[in-house]
């Protein structure tokens, strides 16, 4: 099980730098946003909270696909199937490995873009605790998506397809958070919600992605 | 006749359509036809919303059916993962676009509602974004069944999917709920009750509802059959091929 | 340790591939499967590992978690050197030690190479590596020779007869002689005739 | 006939006309997909059952 | 060449419903915008056409990876580059393609989009306009990225990261045009900047694509 | 039509891998390479075939469009049927007709089932097929027979002859004899001895 993880990180830093593109990819949507919705002052403050959330689960996003693609692609997979481990427990150290390397490096720099975005000092702090509590729920969701279309050739925007609706709690509650500590709001609430939602989803999405994996190695 | 069951084997419920289709089908396209009709022509104006209150018809019966026919795929994944019955998996393959067209029918007729009632085209009220959240369901479970090319497989995947949907729904609605409180009528036809016209609106709206409902049980096993045949003949051209 | 299959009848993509297939390997024994392309062979050896059902037919071994499987695809990540890919199957498989398995399949050299940089012949030769380090008994092996030269068909040779004298027993499916003096079984006799599949798609027929 | 509809006139009868052809255009495909796969069949079983078996 | 344009073509429309999905991705993006930055009436109204315009951006970046890496897999690549075929003729084919595939269904659906996060009706005018001057050099300039990155696994991060700076000016006139047309403002002199620079880029980049690909298939 | 080899040098990763490769082929003519595992055997082909370029020596042929190369790797779509994936290079190549081509590979019965449900070797003869459809005269062949049965592999061999008889010719690296009579090369005694490649890396050294 150590070994996997030890083998999923690897790959992630060899493979092309892996998991600063992550970051990369959150930096430059961040970037890109002021570009698009114009110079106007008190705009950009305005919505940086759920740019900031929007960009991390973009970065997420696109990450998830090569989850299982390339174990399938060159047959580790099958061959994990049949190995000692349980495949709840693959499932669960792939979303860990998939977490470390992009959830977590994402929630290190948010304060930096934070303050692109001119963020106030009080809402970088919300910001930072609500990504620490729901990006693990987006890497166990993007499992569960990733396994459900491990199959499939260009299964990459099917993926989106299917794991966006499932990220909309995750972003309310989150965003909402940001956004009510930015503004001085009350975000107790929002923010037990928002672990709520990731304690189930760390609890129960395993068993189900490991489900899936099995039928679709079938 | 024995057990409900049998008629989860494909053949004998493949016969059974044949038998019912017509029937169903005539009574939705009656009570339809009735019930619009009625709602259409012999309804008075709501005193507020004036001749918008007729949308109504159309608007309510498509919501109800939109939710219920997830509903309905929920419980025949169930089947077909407990009880692997083939005719459950087609079933609710066939339910699906039914179900994303009554969504799609909601969404439209609600917007084009909201635009004299609220002064605007979508606003982003709970029960609304809900909505479109749930015609992303669909979408997604559409998709999944026409990528997956085995088909056990893709039955297995979009049942899976349609349960965790069904939890991530929920908690979609509830955060949708949390986030934003909107402009939407309540959950029971309080309108017509503070109005005190509730009969005159009230019964040609149940009328329409039974007409969809009957419609979309009607739909569901035209098509339902149609996935049972299509099933059959690629099994068949599979074979044909290795002979 | 025993393999025996009784009366498989093996499908793929829902179709019937074979039936009615009947043998047993016992411990120390290898059989070679053989048959023209398309006959089944792939699909029988996936299926005996466990990673599709049978539709028909049942194989009796004493521990599922005896069998290791290695197919067409290798498992190799360019990424990884070779000694760092092997050592990954061999922690997964709860084993430690490599250097033995490296000098068996002549790789000691090639060790801390990359394996994306390796030719067609020697990422089988690591591919096939990963049996020695999974420690299982029953291995089931889909034409493990394709791309080896001659003497790294004997390479392998000489590990399968080692692993056969030690109790180990395996299932080669091949359409090329590799020097083994086993037991062969064609499996054209086995062709699924029935238009009619059993199990869960006669429904559909 | 025509009830009067008022200044609503456009709203409701988008609304209406929408629905229906949306309903419309969902039994018609669903009666042409029927027609289609129920032919497709009857010629692939004809061809099995005297075919080439 | 027409035959790599039909074979591409039937490949989007095989593989899972390819084209559908870049629509599909496009939708949940502008749908979860809002989830992010609250449902206040007037501040979505006057990021909308940034939204639009990021989606569109973004819906396109997501399917850029598959446009050689799958021929790149199974040694199409190869082939095609020993064919009688040009390669700068595959290139734009292939960028071809993915426009038809990507692009012109994004420009299709943006007015009902447009109108879920309220731009006005002029506005709506604007943004197909812009949209349709301006996907054809993000297909282009897309392809340069893939041809960049087809030799690498878990190219896909990398790739975004190489496109995206590319994508800036094209972002910011189309955004500008966009912007302009739904407060009233001079269309005009955006517009024709951001025809220019999808005129240089057809016309130009599906050599450096060709000339790329070639250093890369060595 | 002819193909001349002269001083050949080849690398691999900026690694030397061959030198000094020298052979010529006449039409009608056909050549067999072989050579341990990791010799060169598919650097040298992929040189020939222009995807690479020599670091020494140079390749004589009348017209580079006169050649195709077919490696480890196939082109195959499993979206696409049988049918289709052939059509495709023929059309790339401005052939049309394929019926003659899929009889040759025995291929008319899969041809309309999508090329991902084909085994192995059916994959194989689908990709051996793209040869002859290309109407090239100068044949680069990888392993060809990888995992073929014997029947396919007589099949190919007949297929190889119809095109040297017509005046083709074929370079092809293979570990298994393929029952063509024609001259083999090894090209152990080629190995490069030189370290470094020669060429835009010297500069280095
Ligand atoms: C796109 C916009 C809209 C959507 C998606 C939508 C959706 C729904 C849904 C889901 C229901 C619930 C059906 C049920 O549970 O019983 C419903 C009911 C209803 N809607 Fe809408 N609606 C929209 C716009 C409107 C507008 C603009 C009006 C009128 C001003 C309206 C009036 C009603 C009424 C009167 C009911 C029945 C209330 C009840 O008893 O449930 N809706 N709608
Ligand atoms: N990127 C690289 N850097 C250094 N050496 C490499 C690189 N890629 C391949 N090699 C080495 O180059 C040599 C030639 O490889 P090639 O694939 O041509 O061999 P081959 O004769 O085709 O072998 P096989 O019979 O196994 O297919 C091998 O020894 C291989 O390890
Ligand atoms: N999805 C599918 N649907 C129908 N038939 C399929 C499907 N996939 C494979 N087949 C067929 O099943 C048969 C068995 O394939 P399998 O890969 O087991 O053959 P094999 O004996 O391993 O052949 P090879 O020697 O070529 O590797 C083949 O005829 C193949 O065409
Ligand atoms: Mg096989
Ligand atoms: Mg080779």
């Amino acid at each position: 099980m150590t070994a996997l993880l030890i083998r999923d990180l690897r790959l992630a830093v060899r493979a092309g730098g892996g998991f600063g593109l992550g970051l990369a990819f959150f930096l430059i949507v961040v970037v890109l946003v002021p570009f698009a919705v114009g110079p106007a002052m008190g705009l950009l403050e305005r919505i940086a909270p759920g740019v900031l959330w929007i960009g991390a689960l973009l970065a997420c996003l696109l990450s998830l696909d090569r989850i299982f693609a390339l174990d399938r692609e060159d047959g580790s997979l099958d061959l994990l199937a049949v190995s000692p481990l349980p495949l709840e427990g693959v499932v669960a150290v792939k979303a860990l490995a998939h977490w470390l390397t992009t959830g977590l490096p994402l929630v290190a720099v948010a304060p930096v873009l934070g303050l692109l975005l001119s963020l106030p000092g009080k809402g970088v702090i919300w910001l930072v605790v609500s990504l620490l509590a729901g990006t693990p729920a987006l890497s166990v969701i993007g499992t569960f998506g990733a396994a459900l279309t491990v199959g499939l050739k260009r299964g990459g925007l099917l993926l989106s397809l299917l794991v966006l609706p499932l990220y909309v709690p995750t972003l309310i509650f989150g965003a909402e958070v940001a956004r009510a500590g930015a503004t001085g709001l009350d975000t107790a609430t929002p923010l037990v919600l928002l672990a709520a939602v990731t304690c189930v989803a760390v609890a129960l999405l395993p068993f189900a992605s490991a489900a899936v994996l099995r039928m679709n190695l079938r | 006749m024995g057990s409900f069951w049998e008629y989860a084997n494909p053949k004998r419920f493949t016969q059974v359509v044949d038998r019912v289709l017509p029937a169903v089908s005539g009574l939705a396209v009656a009570a339809l036809v009735a019930g619009l009709i009625w709602g259409f022509f012999f309804t008075p104006d709501d005193y507020r919303q004036g001749s918008t209150v007729k949308i109504i018809y159309l608007h309510v019966p498509s919501a109800l059916l939109a939710i219920n026919a997830w509903l309905m795929m929920l419980v025949a994944s169930l089947v077909w993962l407990v009880r692997r019955h083939h005719v459950s998996a087609l079933a609710a393959r066939a339910a699906a676009p039914v179900g994303a067209v009554m969504t799609v029918i909601a969404l439209l007729t609600g917007a084009i509602w909201g635009q004299p009632m609220w002064g605007t085209w979508w606003a982003w009220d709970p029960r609304l974004t809900s909505f479109l959240i749930l015609f992303l369901f669909y979408l997604g479970y559409i998709a999944l069944w026409s990528a997956v090319e085995n088909d056990d497989t893709a039955a297995d995947l979009t049942s899976v999917l349609c349960i965790v949907g069904s939890v991530f729904a929920i908690l979609s609605r509830y955060a949708v709920n949390f986030w934003n409180q909107g402009l939407h009528q309540g959950a029971s036809l309080s309108m017509d009750k503070e109005e005190n016209v509730a009969d005159v609106f009230y019964i040609p709206l149940l009328v329409c509802i039974a007409g969809f409902v009957l419609l979309f049980i009607a739909l569901v096993l035209l098509r339902t059959r149609t996935e049972i045949r299509a099933r059959r003949t690629r099994a068949l051209l599979a074979r044909e091929v290795t002979a | 340790m025993s393999l025996k299959i009784v009366d498989l009848g093996v499908a793929r993509g829902g179709v019937p591939v074979l039936e009615g297939v009947n043998f047993a390997v016992a411990p120390g024994e290898a059989v070679v499967l053989t048959g023209p392309n398309g006959v089944g062979k792939t699909t029988l050896l996936r299926t005996i590992a466990g990673l599709q059902p049978p539709y028909d037919g049942k194989i009796v071994v004493p521990d599922v978690e005896a069998m290791t499987y290695a197919g067409h695809a290798d498992g190799i990540k360019a990424a990884l050197s070779v000694a760092e890919n092997l050592m990954f199957w061999a922690r997964v498989h709860g084993q430690r030690d490599i250097s033995g398995t490296l000098e068996d399949f002549a790789l000691t050299d090639l060790a801390s190479r990359p394996a994306g940089q390796l030719s067609a012949g020697q990422k089988r030769r690591l591919g096939l590596a990963r049996l020695r380090v999974t420690g299982r008994t029953i291995w089931l092996l889909d034409e493990p020779t394709v791309s080896l030269d001659k003497g790294s068909v004997d390479l392998f040779g000489q590990v399968v007869r080692r692993h056969l004298a030690g109790g180990g027993l395996a299932v080669i499916a091949s359409h090329i002689d590799m020097g083994l003096d086993v037991r062969v079984i064609d499996l054209t006799p086995y062709r699924a005739r029935a238009k009619v599949a059993r199990g869960y798609d006669e429904v559909f027929l | 006939m025509m009830p009067d509809l008022g200044k609503y006139a456009a709203t409701v009868l988008s609304a209406y006309g929408g629905a229906l052809a949306l309903l419309v255009a969902l039994v018609v495909a669903s009666l042409w997909r029927s027609a289609r796969v129920a032919r497709t069949l009857r010629e692939v079983e004809e061809r099995v059952r005297h075919g080439r078996d």
